[in-house]
């Protein structure tokens, strides 16, 4: 076994012309063709971007000069298991896989191999339970805060009383669109709204029925899940009905420019979730301009820094450097393992100080990690389109949910999982 | 001469009828088996292993399935990706309902509820045909992959509708969950390709084999000269449907660990299964493997040259993939429009000759 | 009259404008079909890459930027000039025409006489080819294409139709978008026959259609044929690359919509025009009002997708020769 | 003229009771009468032509005789017993085989196999014992295989073998499929104008096998030809049919002076 895997690691290696090894290696699952390519192309970018930065700003982490080593995965889960046994190799501290079917089949791998993978804002949501997954990691805030935060918005709305209001859930009609449904449920029993789910085949570029029922029944809210081609259909088909845009919420991940642009001015006023802040009038993107985009070195056109997808890679990347900081400090060496970089995650303590110390200050929710706890507090905002000037900007503050909904689920879930795969609870 | 099939003679049919009645080929095989049995687990490394070898041992099954099928029964069809599904989540239920059930059983028995959809799915066939049948073939997909997705019963009710295979083992060995070793599936599967393409073999090249490929090459004088249409055709989609079942069973469990089905199982693997046996070779055994190899290796190949090699963009390496793998297939079909399976029998009539060119 | 009746109608013709929807990409896969045998995998693809080329004329970008980019460390995109949609149409146009050309010359030349089977391989293999070859020249991002085709519920009908159906009824809603789409339709169509009725290389066409062999002995060049079908066939895909495009913006999946076309296919005949608007209107108010009346109240939605599929196999099983073929008399 | 009795031949051939009758047979396509109201019977052990001008409705009548068609009205009875509806599979089963005026051979296969499909009428080994080719299976495959060398023996085509049929001359193609026929071991055989297209030669060898079948394995056959020529050398017995009516009925010399026959053939002769 110790021979092949040796050989795996040079083999790998030589197969993507392997760093030296005294780096910090940030493996990147990115997708930037493929269906969700044009998803995944800032996220990638703003990744990659900010370990430059730290490479050229700051000589690297505690000294450690980091390595992004990118691997093209087109969104599919099985050029993804492709990517990961290539880059596992390399001494990869810790995964971003970018896709929830991904996450699925990882979480068992990289408990294995002893690698931590941080989903954020995706994959399985009861990883959040920390004494059962222990290598996964989902902080700042999963699908269930999402629904809970969005549900938040509208009481705040309605000065906290949405009795007999409607509200339809458009959901991507798959693992990733269900994940909502269970903690809307909840809430609406919990705040006796109406729920109405309507689902939406992949890969959703004939939405008719769906709207053309939203347009009978007139709910007064529309949530929606929705990936790729199905954001901008499904924006383009409410701006058709002329559903009032301010009441049309969808998650972070149907909240980029990318869905809102090619609706064009119909989409002014379109909301949706965020875990990060919007915009690029953070000290942070003067550094980039200088050290990185002016340098020649940007990992893509350098068209897409401050767009919604770019700042979400870039705010991954932030946490994971300060995962890979808080990790030194644990063990007392620059040379972390990927074992020792999950215990960093584990520990990590994102104050407001730190992210000002970075010229990011506010950009992400104040929160703390813990083994109990892998999923922080579950705070989001809400942003809204402007198309006039064609940007988002953020108008609430990221604001609590409902965690002893929430919590509640989680532990059902994770429970479940322990259960099928023998796992018992507890904290290393 | 290397390749030598003169003073070969054969005294009896039943010598005569062997797969490789050339002793040259049967010592190849056997020194192959050999080879991908003992030493290839010394020297493949877990990142071949689980990266390009696993799912082409399973992708060889589906092919070999569809080749069945398609290839020796004429029934062209695109709901390979559903019925992988089928026998998925066949496995997925059997492993978790009854978790002292040993893998081997679940997976044959996988194949077994597989090759019922099959029948099933296969009775318009009898009056639907060629490319109306394939694209009547996708109502299967399409609904089969909507079902596991809506019905929880499927998923066991988890919160997102995703699947994930519980640790199962062989002899000790883990081949399933968190623990299985690259090398014990690896074996694994080798074992259930070894069979499944030698029962392929014996199937095409018996009676049954004639009746599929009569109703291939004339569906009327077959039933004629008293070949029953439907149930040849169903006996064709049953078979067919079982390797495809079984390979979707090893895709969940052994190679991806867990998957969804929308996703995992959709349009595209229908479409991937049947570039597979189109480029491989239509009613070739050889074929169905030489395709899988060419699916699935080339791409890996060809990010490693392009983004290994020659440090390009990913993601202009990846549309620089589509375009070389298109521009291949055409070529390929250009020199040789049957396949890698003729262009291999092409260069063993060279190699006869070899080194001796008259 | 309650108000559930009129949204019923409402319904069934917004399957009729979806119908038309899907019989645009029908319509290109039976040009191909009927005058080559070939079944086109590649449609799809081409309505992808003539709605990537308009845009990108429109917008001057500049053709495989990325790539140039890359490799010479260059840092380009863009000509600077906004094409009037009109003139980027035209160049697009031609584009498809080359493209055509190219496809004969280079693909179909080498593989006159193969089983059907061939063929659509060879056409998977082109699908995959202009893929990458369609991002590689314009890149993968999402893209806006407008070329003043209005969108949105239709006002006018909408007012002037709600007195119908009580205080609940809100007046019948038609997109824009898809009426224009059905009046280009209904152009296309008419412009097809007629350049199959009256113009010399129509008659040429539809004589290859009916008898290769026979085609070719009085001395009309197949080749030639096989051209002018793949470069309408083009052009089709431009239509339905700028109806789909304008609804979703223009991206990969928009390669996608062929599988909205094979359901249609099936029900209206490979080798029948009106078959394909047949067959498309018929499988439009069919989903529609499955999912209407069945789908989204009793089995919780999204069951067009394979209800279409469904439907046209229940077709089939009961008249296997489609919706415009004669009973088949089988003999030996 | 059905008589009962089985009599000797000349050449010291027995006839015996008829094997097939068809009775008042009618068959339509829509409006088109292709059969009207014709009945003969065929006794174990002749040759059998139904001969006629093309158009007649001979290759019809075959298609009726092994089911493939289903007569509007009329019996045909086979060893005595009226065939209710059946499948062509099921007919070939009771012991029809046919060849086909085209060839309808199976491109894709060797000559061997194509010749062995025609035994697969006899072979009945399960899925499962086919699929580990065990017992039954490989015994069946062995013994079938046996039965059929003996038939590329006496067809004179040995060399051909392993030969996929698409790369056959016609004249071996025509052979290969009467191998094939021959392989079911049929109680009753048709040949669908096994010689049209054929030169002298092709024509004199293809006579000679028909002879020595019928010779040899005793097989009724019932033949098809639209020229006399041949027919009339090797038939005991012949239909003449026109316009699908039935215009005459005896042997070669009885249907030689028929003044209907001579009218259709060479009297009043219509365009062909």
């Amino acid at each position: 076994m110790k021979f092949t895997k040796l050989t795996a690691v040079a083999v790998a290696a030589s197969l993507l012309a392997g760093p030296t090894v005294a780096e910090l290696v940030f493996p990147s699952l990115s997708y930037r063709t493929g269906p969700y390519g044009a998803n995944g192309i800032p996220f990638a970018d703003g990744y990659s971007d900010y370990f430059t930065l730290v490479n050229e700003r700051d000589g690297g982490i505690g000294g450690e000069m980091t390595k992004v080593v990118e691997c093209e995965t087109a969104y599919n889960t099985e050029k993804g298991v492709e990517c990961y046994e290539s880059t596992k190799g390399m001494g990869a501290l810790v995964y971003q896989p970018l896709s929830t079917g991904m996450t699925y089949q990882l979480i068992p791998k990289v408990t294995a191999d002893d690698i931590p993978m941080h989903t954020m804002g995706y994959g399985r949501t009861s990883a959040a339970n920390g004494k059962v997954f222990s290598h996964v990691f989902n902080y700042p805030a999963n699908y269930w805060n999402g629904a809970s935060v969005a549900v938040n918005h509208v009481l705040s709305e309605n000065g906290g009383d949405i009795a007999g209001k409607k509200i339809a859930l458009v959901y991507h009609n798959s693992a990733y669109g269900k994940e909502p449904i269970r903690t809307l449920e909840e809430l609406a029993k919990k705040h006796n709204f109406e729920l109405s789910l309507l689902a939406v085949d992949h890969p959703g570029q004939e939405q008719k029925s769906q709207w053309l029922q939203i347009r009978r029944e007139k709910p007064d809210y529309v949530f929606m899940w929705g990936w790729g081609v199905m954001n901008q259909v499904a924006i383009q088909e409410a701006a058709n009905i002329r559903f009032p845009m301010e009441n049309f919420i969808g998650i972070w991940w149907s909240g980029s420019e990318n869905d809102v642009i090619p609706a064009g001015d119909a989409a002014h006023g379109y909301k949706a979730l965020n875990m990060h802040a919007v915009g690029n009038n953070f000290p942070v993107f003067a550094d980039i301009q200088k050290y990185v985009v002016d340098a020649g070195k940007a990992a893509g056109a350098g068209d897409q820094v401050g767009t919604v997808l770019y700042n979400r890679g870039l705010y991954a990347a932030m946490l994971a450097v300060e995962a890979a900081k808080t990790a030194q400090g644990i063990h007392g060496t620059a040379a972390i393992t990927s074992s020792m970089m999950r215990d960093g995650m584990e520990a990590l303590d994102m104050t407001a100080a730190k992210m000002a110390g970075l010229g990011m200050a506010g950009f992400g929710p104040e929160f703390t990690v813990s083994c109990e706890n892998h999923g922080g507090p579950g705070l989001g905002s809400v942003t809204q389109w402007d198309a006039t000037s064609k940007s988002w900007s953020q108008i609430s503050d990221f604001a609590p949910s409902d965690m002893d909904v929430i919590g509640k689920l989680i532990a059902e879930d994770s429970a479940a999982y322990a259960a099928e795969n023998k796992i018992e609870e507890g904290c290393k | 001469m290397l390749y030598r099939e003169a003073g070969d003679f054969k005294t009896t049919y039943a010598k005569d009828q062997q797969t490789f009645p050339i002793a040259f080929d049967r010592w190849g095989y056997f020194i192959m088996l050999a080879l991908a049995f003992i030493v290839g687990p010394m020297i493949i490394n877990d990142y071949w292993l689980n990266a390009v070898v696993l799912p082409f041992l399973i992708y060889a099954i589906a092919a070999l399935g569809l080749n069945i099928l398609t290839g020796y029964c004429g029934q062209v069809s695109l709901g390979t990706g559903g019925f992988m599904a089928v026998g998925a989540y066949a496995s997925y239920k059997l492993m978790t309902s009854f978790p002292d059930l040993s893998i081997i059983i679940v997976v044959l028995l996988s194949g077994g509820v597989t090759a019922l959809v099959g029948i099933l799915f296969g009775l318009p066939s009898l009056r639907i045909k060629g490319f109306y049948l394939a694209v009547a073939t996708l109502a299967a997909q399409f609904f089969l992959v909507w079902l596991f997705n809506k019905v929880p019963w499927f998923y066991n009710y988890s919160a997102s509708g995703q699947i994930s295979a519980p640790e199962r083992s062989v002899f000790g060995y883990a081949i399933s969950g968190a623990n299985a070793l690259p090398h014990v599936s690896y074996l694994f599967c080798l074992s259930f390709v070894v069979v499944l393409a030698w029962g392929a073999r014996n199937l095409t090249r018996g009676a049954n084999g004639r009746k599929w490929m009569a109703i291939r090459d004339m569906d009327i004088a077959a039933e004629i000269i008293g070949v029953d249409p439907l149930k040849t055709k169903l006996t064709a989609f049953a078979v067919s449907s079982f390797y495809i079942g079984i390979s979707g069973a090893l895709l969940f469990a052994v190679y991806l660990g867990a998957a969804e089905v929308g996703e995992a199982f959709g349009i595209t693997k229908s479409f991937l299964v049947l570039f597979m046996i189109i480029i491989g070779g239509l009613g070739s055994i050889f074929g169905s493997f030489a395709g899988a190899a060419f699916m699935v290796l080339m791409p890996v190949l060809l990010k490693n040259i392009f983004v290994g090699q020659m440090g390009w963009p990913t993601d202009l390496a990846a549309h620089m993939e589509f375009v070389i793998v298109g521009g291949l297939i055409m070529l390929f079909l250009i020199l040789e429009p049957h396949g890698l399976a003729a262009l291999w029998r092409t260069a063993k009539e060279k190699l006869r000759l070899w080194p001796f060119p008259h | 009259m309650s108000a559930n009746f009129y949204y019923g109608i409402e319904v069934f013709l917004n399957g009729l404008m979806a119908g038309v929807m899907y019989s645009l990409v029908a319509l290109g896969f039976v040009l191909i079909f009927k005058a080559s045998g070939i079944f086109n995998y590649a449609q799809g693809v081409m309505a992808l890459f003539a709605a990537l080329c308009l845009v990108g004329f429109q917008s001057g970008q500049i053709p495989f930027s990325h790539v140039i980019n890359a490799t010479f460390g260059t840092d380009i995109h863009h000509f600077g000039w906004h094409m009037p949609a009109f003139f980027a149409i035209i160049l697009t146009l031609m584009m498809m025409i080359l493209f055509a050309f190219l496809v004969e010359k280079f693909l179909l030349k080498h593989l006159v006489n193969q089983e059907p089977i061939i063929l659509f391989m060879a056409t998977i293999g082109l699908a995959y080819f202009m893929e990458g070859f369609g991002d590689l020249m314009w890149g993968s991002d999402i893209k806006k294409l407008d070329v003043g085709i209005p969108q949105g519920g239709n006002i006018w009908l909408e007012t002037n139709t709600a007195f119908l159906g009580g205080p609940d009824f809100y007046g019948f809603y038609i997109d824009n978008l898809d009426i224009w789409a059905t009046i280009f339709a209904a152009i296309l169509v008419i412009a097809l026959i007629l350049f199959s009725q009256y113009t010399k290389t129509g008659r040429a066409l539809r004589a290859v259609a009916d008898d290769h062999q026979a085609a070719l002995s009085v001395g009309i060049s197949l080749r030639t044929i096989w051209v002018i079908v793949w470069s309408i066939a083009g052009f089709v895909a431009l239509v339905a690359g700028i109806m789909w495009g304008s609804k979703s913006g223009v991206q990969f999946s928009l390669s996608l919509i062929a599988l909205k076309a094979l359901p249609v296919l099936m029900l209206g005949g490979f080798t029948s025009i009106p078959g394909a608007i047949i067959g498309g209107l018929i499988i439009g108010v069919g989903e529609k009002m499955f999912e209407f009346l069945i789908g989204a109240p009793f089995l919780g939605g999204a069951t067009e997708n394979w209800f279409a599929y469904m439907l046209a196999l229940l077709f089939l099983v009961f008249r296997p020769q489609g919706l415009f073929g004669e009973k088949i008399i089988e003999r030996v | 003229m059905t008589q009962t009795q089985t009599y000797q031949t000349p050449d010291g051939r027995t006839i015996g009771p008829a094997v097939m009758e068809m009775k008042n047979i009618t068959l339509r396509f829509g409006g088109v009468v292709a059969i009207k109201d014709i009945s003969f019977d065929i006794r174990e052990g002749e040759i059998r032509a139904i001969i006629g001008p093309n158009g007649a409705g001979k290759s019809s009548m075959l298609n009726v005789m092994n089911g493939f068609y289903h007569p509007q009205d009329g019996d045909v009875m086979f060893h005595g017993k009226k065939r209710g509806p059946m499948k062509p599979h099921q007919i070939a089963k009771q012991g029809i085989a046919r060849t086909f005026q085209n060839i309808a051979l199976f491109k894709g296969m060797s000559t061997l196999d194509n010749i062995m499909t025609g035994r697969l009428t006899h072979m009945k080994s399960g899925l499962a014992s086919q699929m580990m080719w065990w017992g039954s299976a490989q015994r069946e495959e062995t013994a079938n295989r046996e039965v059929v060398e003996k038939i590329i023996d006496f067809l004179e085509i040995q060399t051909i073998r392993k030969t996929p049929v698409g790369r056959l001359p016609y004249g071996l193609q025509k052979r290969v499929e009467l191998g094939r026929a021959l392989a079911a071991e049929p109680k009753l055989l048709l040949l669908d104008e096994p010689m049209a297209g054929m030169n002298v030669e092709e024509k004199e060898d293809m006579s000679r096998f028909i002879l020595d079948v019928n010779d040899e394995f005793g097989t009724t056959i019932a033949l098809i030809e639209h020229d006399m020529g041949v027919v009339m050398d090797i038939a005991d017995r012949v239909v003449v049919m026109d316009y699908g009516k039935k215009i005459g009925d005896g042997t070669p010399a009885e249907v030689r002076q028929d003044q209907a026959v001579i009218d259709a053939y060479l009297g009043v002769a219509h365009d062909e």
